[in-house]
């Protein structure tokens, strides 16, 4: 609005009087935003309307069949992809389309690929030391030296995901499922207002898939989780809010229960699984 | 004007009598002596000998002089005899006697006085042949002569071109005449009618005629001249911008010969192929060959080094894509530096086994000169073959990756290797074939440049930086890309020449080149979807 | 040129380097050998190098200077012009050669000059080039500028009658220097400025279509049109090609070439370029005994019966002759000696005249104006009455018109000031 | 502290202690040894040995951006020569009017092309330290703004490798044109002195040689500080999953840039003493060849090591010395042979070598990664 409808505006508070807050406001309730969000690839449609919040503290899964559009949904959120159409708002006052990659991740988006991702070439150590959320500029990074405190608390995250003992070995010799541990320790060092985690327990054990679900479970509430899954099992088992997509846009919200008596979801899966 | 007026009275002489004559023929001694005076005189002398043989009426007479226009009219030292060259390569010539025409085998290039002869003297030869041509019954040969007289004609032949254009049938050869005697009216009469007659003229010396007139003191026939040059000038606006136009592309057409190879091997597969440039050298290498194994046949040769080239470049490439680029998949970086390894040692291996020294690769005739659209405006053949050239290649190569098998399996496979494998392609196989199509197109390129400019060990590396530019800028993996991106290039780079200069230009092509990376990273025509990411 | 002979001289070269740091008296005469081997100008200064093996071979078959042989050390500065510098140090310091044949290009002697003078060496620079130097310990055995350009131009000018000028050259210092005198040169001899057309192009310019063109306008404005040509090696054949077939031809627009020999010329499909000219000091279709036993001894020593003769080879030749008539003459290889007794020293030349050492470090030459013939060969048609002394600085540019060398003592000066009456270079006049 | 930190290594005290050993040693062997002994390094050798160093520092710097930030510029011959040329043009100045036509500020190639006053870009080349400022801000400035307009746009991989090649390309041409007043062809030469040491004189060339050994060593202090430090780690994150950094909040194309400017600097400062030594600097130092043979060093040195491209510098170079003088013909056959076998059999290099037998150091690049970088 212009200067003058401001002056005029008896409501309008003017930034310098605004109180100091922390970076992502949430007084309104939801820390993320998707309002009608519309993508696509040489007139392939991969998101459609999408519309979507997530609560503070909330922990929400996501699940779709392929193609639904998920992973790119992602993209959007995290700046990799820039959409046609629809606003994308962190809190209330970041518009993350106006951002890119960096500062949306200093801002406090965690991601998880859906392809664990971990820095090869150096170790689970260093992993986690670059995650861990400091000052990322250039000379603050040359000058940077290793803490006490920062040590404790990577080897805190170590023992969480259970590679204290690989702690000096390159990322490139862990496992896959150990690959992705690492990635999701990655993500807690970067302590993250909202965690987005694609496919986190792909080509884990029974056990491992446990130990996420509580991990997960327990960072809720702290933060806001938003967890994409296939695995129907795991998902029912964290569960407490479940969207799913389908082709590009939401079909259906709700509890587990709800979602899967929805004939709709129904039909969409026993078309893909039967 | 270069002939002197004792010359044409002469000339006139034969010009009439010329059928009459033409049986004649003077005695040896006479022969003899006239020789002897054209070997022994100064060159300003030579040009009365020339005329005293010309007039001589002899029928040897102009095989003499023509020997004499191609420096091949000698006199043994020793004998003293009169001969002519037939081959004056290495260091014994092989000479026939000039007055009896019998063969005299091999001499010694030390017994041989080569009659000397220069430009002006040949220029004088020229006319004087071409005065004798335009009786000659052949309308070209009428032609030529008749263009030839443009700005060569003097007072005692000024008169004699009326009745000749009386007598002319053909009417281009009869405009040329016209334009001659107005030419000459023009500059030695001043006279202002014959400036009409040249006013549409696109032909230099008929300007030239006309920018000295506008010189002229006589204000009247200044006007005239200038208003003539003033519509000439507007015809030749029209046809340097065809001209330059025409320059680019055929420059153009050269940068995409030279990188619609690497369109394929670099585009298509994602290999970095250094050792491109190299390949293109092995087909104008190729050229040079075939034309060492056809002697006398320059044209026979280059047709037949078209496959040969394409063969030669594309096994070459197969050898390099299975000792080295195969055993670096996935790693372009170091496939640019091994390729580059591998074009060192094929520069080097040809500077050792063939030469160092540049090869001489003859232009047939049916390539060389330049097809004449008017008189400002004419094209070098040359290029034309080359642009016609380049326009097939590309049509072909799109015909294969499109409508064949093999351009199936290749974008399957690049699409999805392991996806195409697990359907039965044989990945490796496409990739030969894809490397060898690609080596071999640079071996085309090869043929083609052979014939407009060096061919050389230094040859590729020239065009290697270039040929980068141009896929990258296309797009990387599109044809037609890489297509516009040359053409566009080349006339770009031409219309910056003229203001700029030829480095200049350049330099500014790399930097626009660079800028527009930075603002499109992938190219005029980006590939699109998955397959492009990472 | 195999590898067997390059190891064979490897070796020997080797060897040498190997007994490093002592030199007696009837030691061998160390000739150091400067010319790349690879790289660019390989192909150009390769048959210089086996030109002064072939001399050398030949002097020593005459038992050598003084009684001692000749011993060649070959090195290959691989066109690299700061490995020039380097390799001459390696001769003059490591080598301890007592004389150096060498260099091609005007950057590699700059690169050179220094580190001569600083060791005090003697060098034989071959090659036409663009004058304004003379150095104390370099010999120019090539054309100065007057000794190709000027007269070339005089020929045209006089001789054919050609009122308008291009100056086509690459762009490089040998053509702009040129150039530059020649600018002066025809304004001097009242040519307007407009009929003067100055072109610079990239070494290895390939595509001459709008330059020609150009030419061919400026051409057609009804005077007669000459070019000038300055164009370095590889750009040559594209340029030619491009006149021929834009239908250029001798008669129409004489082209004459300084850079253009029998050599180069090996390279191109010279029918198109019949008539078209060149000016040196030789060629190789000169009618003198001298000269043919030149080329015979030349085409045995490669054992190519098409191997040419060019320029450069004479001006080694005589370069060579002049180095052992001054060695006898001072009895001794000692530079110094050998600095004052080669002035005036002079030795037959191919063309059937002598040369002669000048004072200022330039030989006397003939200026030959030849015309390209279809078998690869010049004609020659025209040629300067009398030997022309080179000038080391041209009195046609403004920097160096008030200067003479002299090396002749008490002067030994490479560039008073006739009009400071100073020597020039030296640090402590300050000219201005 | 970054900078110090390197110097508790055990490799960096290492190739230290072997740098400053050979200084020393040959230093020694110059000054005092008599000439006649087998053991004298002559002059001719020490200054073959400085520029040997040059190189080993330009590779050094090359390393860095190539090994670490996986970006392999093909136009590393482009800073050197600019710094090459900031002090030729110091070294052109100090000639003053002891130029053959002796005028006071005129370099001889403006006067005898008849140029009338000093372009105004010479200006200030006469004062050492702004040259030497030069010398820094020439590649510096030139390395920033061609980075930022690349990595802003995420040019990477062979993209990047063929612009830089095209830079320096284009560069060539331009330090060819005469009008550009750097010499053109024949480049800067015939220097006198340097900061009033006369060049010519062995005791200057032995200075020469020390500094560069010490600039070297610099030069490998402050590259080892980076790599060691955080900032080290972010640039190997960034070459090995450059989106994944991204994801953490690292500014890529900043890390990027700042990497690439401090490597275009140092290799700007080892064109500047390469300059004295050689006594020439000319537009063919900007040749893609050139940039690309460093690249060579380097690999055949081992990449991500530092050590490994001095390594491989020296190795080279030294390979180069002797053939040429041996066999010419082969030299170019050698060059090729060695980038293919090193490529296709050594992708690790002499270091690599060297390491099969210590533990694997953690940085190595393996081929897979490569492919992304």
């Amino acid at each position: 609005m212009s200067i003058f409808e401001q002056l005029t505006d008896r409501d309008h508070v003017f930034e310098f009087l605004a109180p100091v807050q922390s970076p992502v406001d949430v007084r309104h309730g939801p820390i993320l935003y998707l309002e009608d969000v519309s993508v696509s690839f040489d007139g392939f449609k991969a998101i459609n309307n999408l519309n979507l919040t997530i609560d503070d503290g909330e922990l929400r899964c996501i699940i779709g069949p392929n193609g639904a559009g998920k992973t790119t949904m992602m993209d959007i959120i995290t700046g990799k992809t820039r959409p046609d159409t629809g606003s994308v708002w962190f809190g209330s006052r970041h518009n993350l389309l106006t951002m890119n990659e960096p500062d949306i991740a200093t801002l406090g988006i965690g991601r998880k690929f859906q392809k664990p991702t971990v820095f090869e070439a150096l170790t689970v150590f260093e992993n986690l030391e670059l995650a861990m959320a400091a000052d990322k500029r250039i000379f603050p990074t040359l000058t940077a030296i290793m803490k006490a405190e920062y040590r404790d608390r990577i080897d805190e995250v170590l023992e969480l995901i259970g590679l204290k003992d690989l702690r000096d070995r390159p990322a490139g010799i862990l496992s896959h499922g150990q690959k992705q541990w690492l990635e999701i320790g990655m993500l807690l060092m970067q302590k993250p207002r909202l965690l987005l985690v694609d496919e986190p327990v792909a080509g884990m054990t029974e056990q491992e898939m446990e130990r996420t679900a509580e991990l997960l479970t327990s960072l809720a509430g702290k933060q806001s989780v938003v967890v994409v899954e296939h695995d129907m099992g795991f998902v029912r088992s964290i569960a407490r809010q479940v969207t799913v997509l389908h082709q590009g846009s939401v079909l259906a919200e709700g509890t587990m229960d709800q979602v899967s008596n929805d004939p709709e979801v129904i039909k969409v899966y026993l078309g893909e699984d039967a | 004007m270069g002939i002197t007026g004792s010359l044409s009275r002469l000339l006139l002489v034969c010009l009439l009598l010329w059928p009459a004559m033409a049986t004649a023929q003077v005695d040896d001694s006479e022969a003899q002596q006239l020789l002897t005076a054209l070997a022994e005189s100064s060159f300003a002398e030579k040009k009365d000998v020339v005329n005293r043989i010309a007039g001589s009426g002899d029928e040897r007479a102009r095989i003499w002089l023509e020997a004499f226009a191609a420096n091949k009219l000698a006199r043994i030292e020793s004998t003293g005899q009169f001969v002519i060259v037939l081959s004056n390569r290495g260091r014994d010539w092989d000479v026939e006697s000039a007055t009896t025409g019998e063969s005299l085998g091999e001499v010694s290039r030390r017994d041989i006085d080569t009659i000397r002869v220069n430009n002006s003297l040949r220029s004088e030869l020229e006319s004087i042949l071409s005065v004798i041509d335009l009786k000659s019954p052949n309308e070209d040969s009428r032609l030529t002569a008749a263009r030839a007289l443009r700005g060569n004609v003097d007072d005692g032949l000024a008169d004699q071109l009326p009745d000749l254009i009386e007598a002319e049938t053909a009417s281009d050869v009869r405009l040329a005449l016209t334009e001659a005697l107005a030419i000459y009216q023009v500059e030695e009469q001043g006279d202002r009618s014959a400036v009409a007659v040249l006013s549409g003229s696109l032909n230099s010396d008929a300007r030239a005629a006309l920018q000295n007139a506008a010189r002229s003191d006589d204000p009247a026939l200044a006007a005239a001249a200038n208003k003539a040059l003033e519509s000439i000038e507007q015809k030749l606006k029209f046809n340097r911008a065809a001209e330059t136009l025409y320059f680019g592309l055929s420059l153009g057409s050269v940068l995409v010969l030279a990188a619609i190879g690497l369109a394929i091997t670099f585009g298509v597969m994602g290999v970095i192929n250094m050792a491109h440039g190299e390949l293109i050298m092995l087909g104008a290498y190729t050229t040079w060959g075939m034309q060492q194994l056809l002697p006398g046949q320059p044209g026979l040769a280059l047709i037949l080094s078209i496959p040969a080239g394409f063969l030669v470049a594309a096994l070459a490439g197969i050898a390099i894509e299975r000792t080295v680029i195969q055993h670096l998949k996935g790693r372009p970086l170091e496939t640019l530096l091994a390729t580059f390894g591998v074009s060192l040692i094929l520069q080097q291996l040809v500077r050792t086994v063939i030469s160092p020294l540049n090869r001489t690769v003859i232009t047939p005739d049916w390539m060389s000169g330049s097809v004449m659209i008017n008189e400002a405006l004419s094209l070098t053949l040359n290029r034309m073959y080359v642009i016609g050239f380049a326009l097939v290649v590309f049509a072909g190569l799109m015909l294969i990756m499109r409508k064949t098998r093999l351009g199936l399996e290749v974008r399957a496979v690049t699409q999805n290797r392991a996806m195409a494998r697990s359907m039965g392609i044989k990945a490796t196989k496409v990739d030969i074939l894809t490397f060898g199509l690609g080596s071999g197109v640079a071996g085309l390129a090869g043929v083609a440049l052979s014939q407009i400019t060096n061919v050389g060990p230094n040859l590729g590396q020239n065009y290697i930086i270039d040929s980068f530019m141009v896929v990258v800028f296309g797009g990387v993996g599109n044809l037609w890309g890489t297509l516009l991106a040359g053409l566009s290039l080349g006339t770009i780079n031409q219309l910056l020449e003229p203001w700029a200069g030829a480095v200049l230009a350049k330099i500014l092509v790399l930097v626009f080149i660079i800028l527009f990376i930075q603002k499109r990273p992938k190219g005029l025509f980006p590939q699109k979807g998955r397959a492009a990411e990472g | 040129m195999s590898i067997k002979k390059h190891v064979k001289l490897g070796l020997s070269a080797l060897a040498l380097s190997v007994s490093l740091n002592s030199v007696a008296a009837e030691d061998p005469i160390k000739v150091g050998i400067l010319h790349s081997l690879s790289g660019t100008m390989a192909i150009s200064e390769s048959t210089l190098k086996d030109t002064m093996l072939m001399l050398i071979e030949k002097q020593n078959a005459e038992g050598g200077i003084l009684g001692r042989q000749l011993e060649p050390v070959v090195v290959d500065p691989a066109s690299n012009w700061p490995l020039f510098a380097e390799k001459a140090r390696e001769l003059l310091a490591k080598e301890k050669v007592d004389v150096i044949f060498g260099n091609w290009t005007s950057v590699s002697r700059k690169s050179v000059l220094p580190v001569v003078e600083e060791l005090n060496g003697l060098l034989f620079y071959p090659v036409q080039y663009e004058g304004e130097e003379s150095s104390e310990n370099v010999f120019y055995t090539g054309a100065a500028p007057n000794q190709q350009a000027i007269p070339a131009v005089d020929y045209l000018m006089n001789e054919i009658g050609v009122e308008r000028w291009v100056l086509a050259g690459t762009d490089y210092v040998y053509p702009r220097t040129t150039n530059k005198i020649l600018e002066t040169y025809l304004k001097d001899a009242g040519v307007s400025a407009d009929d003067i057309m100055i072109n610079y192009t990239p070494f290895g310019h390939s595509n001459w279509q709008s330059i020609v063109s150009d030419i061919k306008k400026f051409g057609s404005a009804g005077k007669k049109t000459a070019v000038v040509s300055t164009i370095n090696g590889d750009a040559n054949v594209p340029f030619y090609r491009e006149l021929a077939n834009q239908g250029i031809d001798a008669a129409d627009i004489p082209v004459v070439a300084f850079s253009v020999g029998e050599q180069e010329l090996s390279g191109i499909d010279t029918g198109p370029l019949v008539g078209h000219l060149a000016a040196w000091n030789y060629f190789m279709s000169v009618d003198s005994d001298a000269n043919y036993d030149f080329i015979d001894a030349w085409v045995e020593h490669t054992g190519k019966e098409d191997a040419v003769t060019n320029d450069p080879m004479e001006a080694h030749y005589i370069g060579f002759n002049m180095y052992v008539e001054a060695v006898k003459k001072a009895g001794t290889t000692d530079v110094e000696a050998v600095k004052d007794a080669i002035i005036g020293v002079a030795v037959p030349n191919l063309t059937g005249g002598y040369a002669t050492m000048m004072p200022n470090h330039h030989i006397t030459k003939p200026v030959l104006i030849g015309e390209i013939q279809d078998n690869g060969q010049f004609s020659v048609v025209w040629e300067t009455p009398s030997t022309v002394a080179g000038d080391a600085w041209s009195d046609f540019l403004p920097g160096s018109k008030d200067l003479i060398s002299d090396w002749r003592k008490p002067m030994t000066c490479g560039n008073f000031n006739v009009v400071t009456g100073s020597c020039g270079g030296k640090a402590e006049v300050a000219s201005n | 502290m970054w900078l110090t930190r390197p110097l508790q290594e055990r490799s960096t005290q290492v190739f230290l202690g072997v740098l400053f050993a050979a200084l020393v040693v040959v230093s020694a062997l110059h000054l005092f040894m008599p000439e006649d002994s087998a053991l004298y390094v002559s002059s001719y050798t020490v200054t073959l040995l400085g520029k040997y160093l040059c190189y080993a520092l330009l590779a050094v710097a090359v390393d860095l951006v190539w090994g670490y930030l996986g970006i392999l510029s093909l136009g590393h011959g482009a800073f050197f020569a600019l710094g090459g040329y900031a002090m030729g043009m110091y070294l052109m100045r100090q000639i003053g009017d002891r130029g053959v036509y002796g005028h006071p500020t005129l370099p001889d190639f403006m006067v005898f092309l008849n140029w009338q006053e000093l372009p105004w870009y010479w200006h200030g080349f006469d004062m050492a330290w702004f040259a030497f400022i030069m010398v820094l801000l020439a590649p510096g400035l030139l390395a920033l703004v061609f980075g930022f307009l690349a990595f802003r746009s995420r040019v990477t991989g062979v993209y990047l490798s063929i612009i830089t090649q095209a830079l320096t390309f284009a560069l060539m041409l331009a330090f060819f044109r005469n009008e550009m007043g750097f010499g053109g062809n024949n480049g800067l030469t015939d220097f006198k002195d340097i900061l009033g040491f006369d060049l010519r004189t062995d005791a200057t060339r032995l200075g020469l040689f020390i500094a560069t050994g010490i600039a070297l060593a610099i030069g490998y202090v402050i590259c080892r500080g980076i790599v060691t430090s955080k900032l080290g780690r972010v640039s190997v994150a960034c070459r090995d999953a450059e989106a994944r950094t991204r994801f953490l909040g690292y500014r890529v194309e900043r890390v990027q840039l700042f990497v690439f400017v401090v490597s275009a600097m140092l290799a700007g400062v080892a064109g500047a003493l390469y300059v004295p030594q050689v006594g020439i600097i000319n537009p063919s130092e900007f040749s893609p060849l050139f940039s690309i043979e460093i690249v060579v060093w380097v690999a055949l040195g081992g990449r991500a090591t530092l050590y490994g491209a001095v390594i491989g510098a020296i190795l080279v170079n030294y390979a180069k010395t002797v053939f040429t003088g041996i066999m010419p013909d082969a030299w170019l056959f050698a060059l090729g042979g060695l980038f293919v076998l090193v490529t296709v059999f050594l992708p690790k290099g002499i270091a690599g070598l060297l390491q099969k037998r210590k533990k694997a150091e953690t940085t190595e690049p393996t081929p897979a990664q490569e492919a992304t970088a």
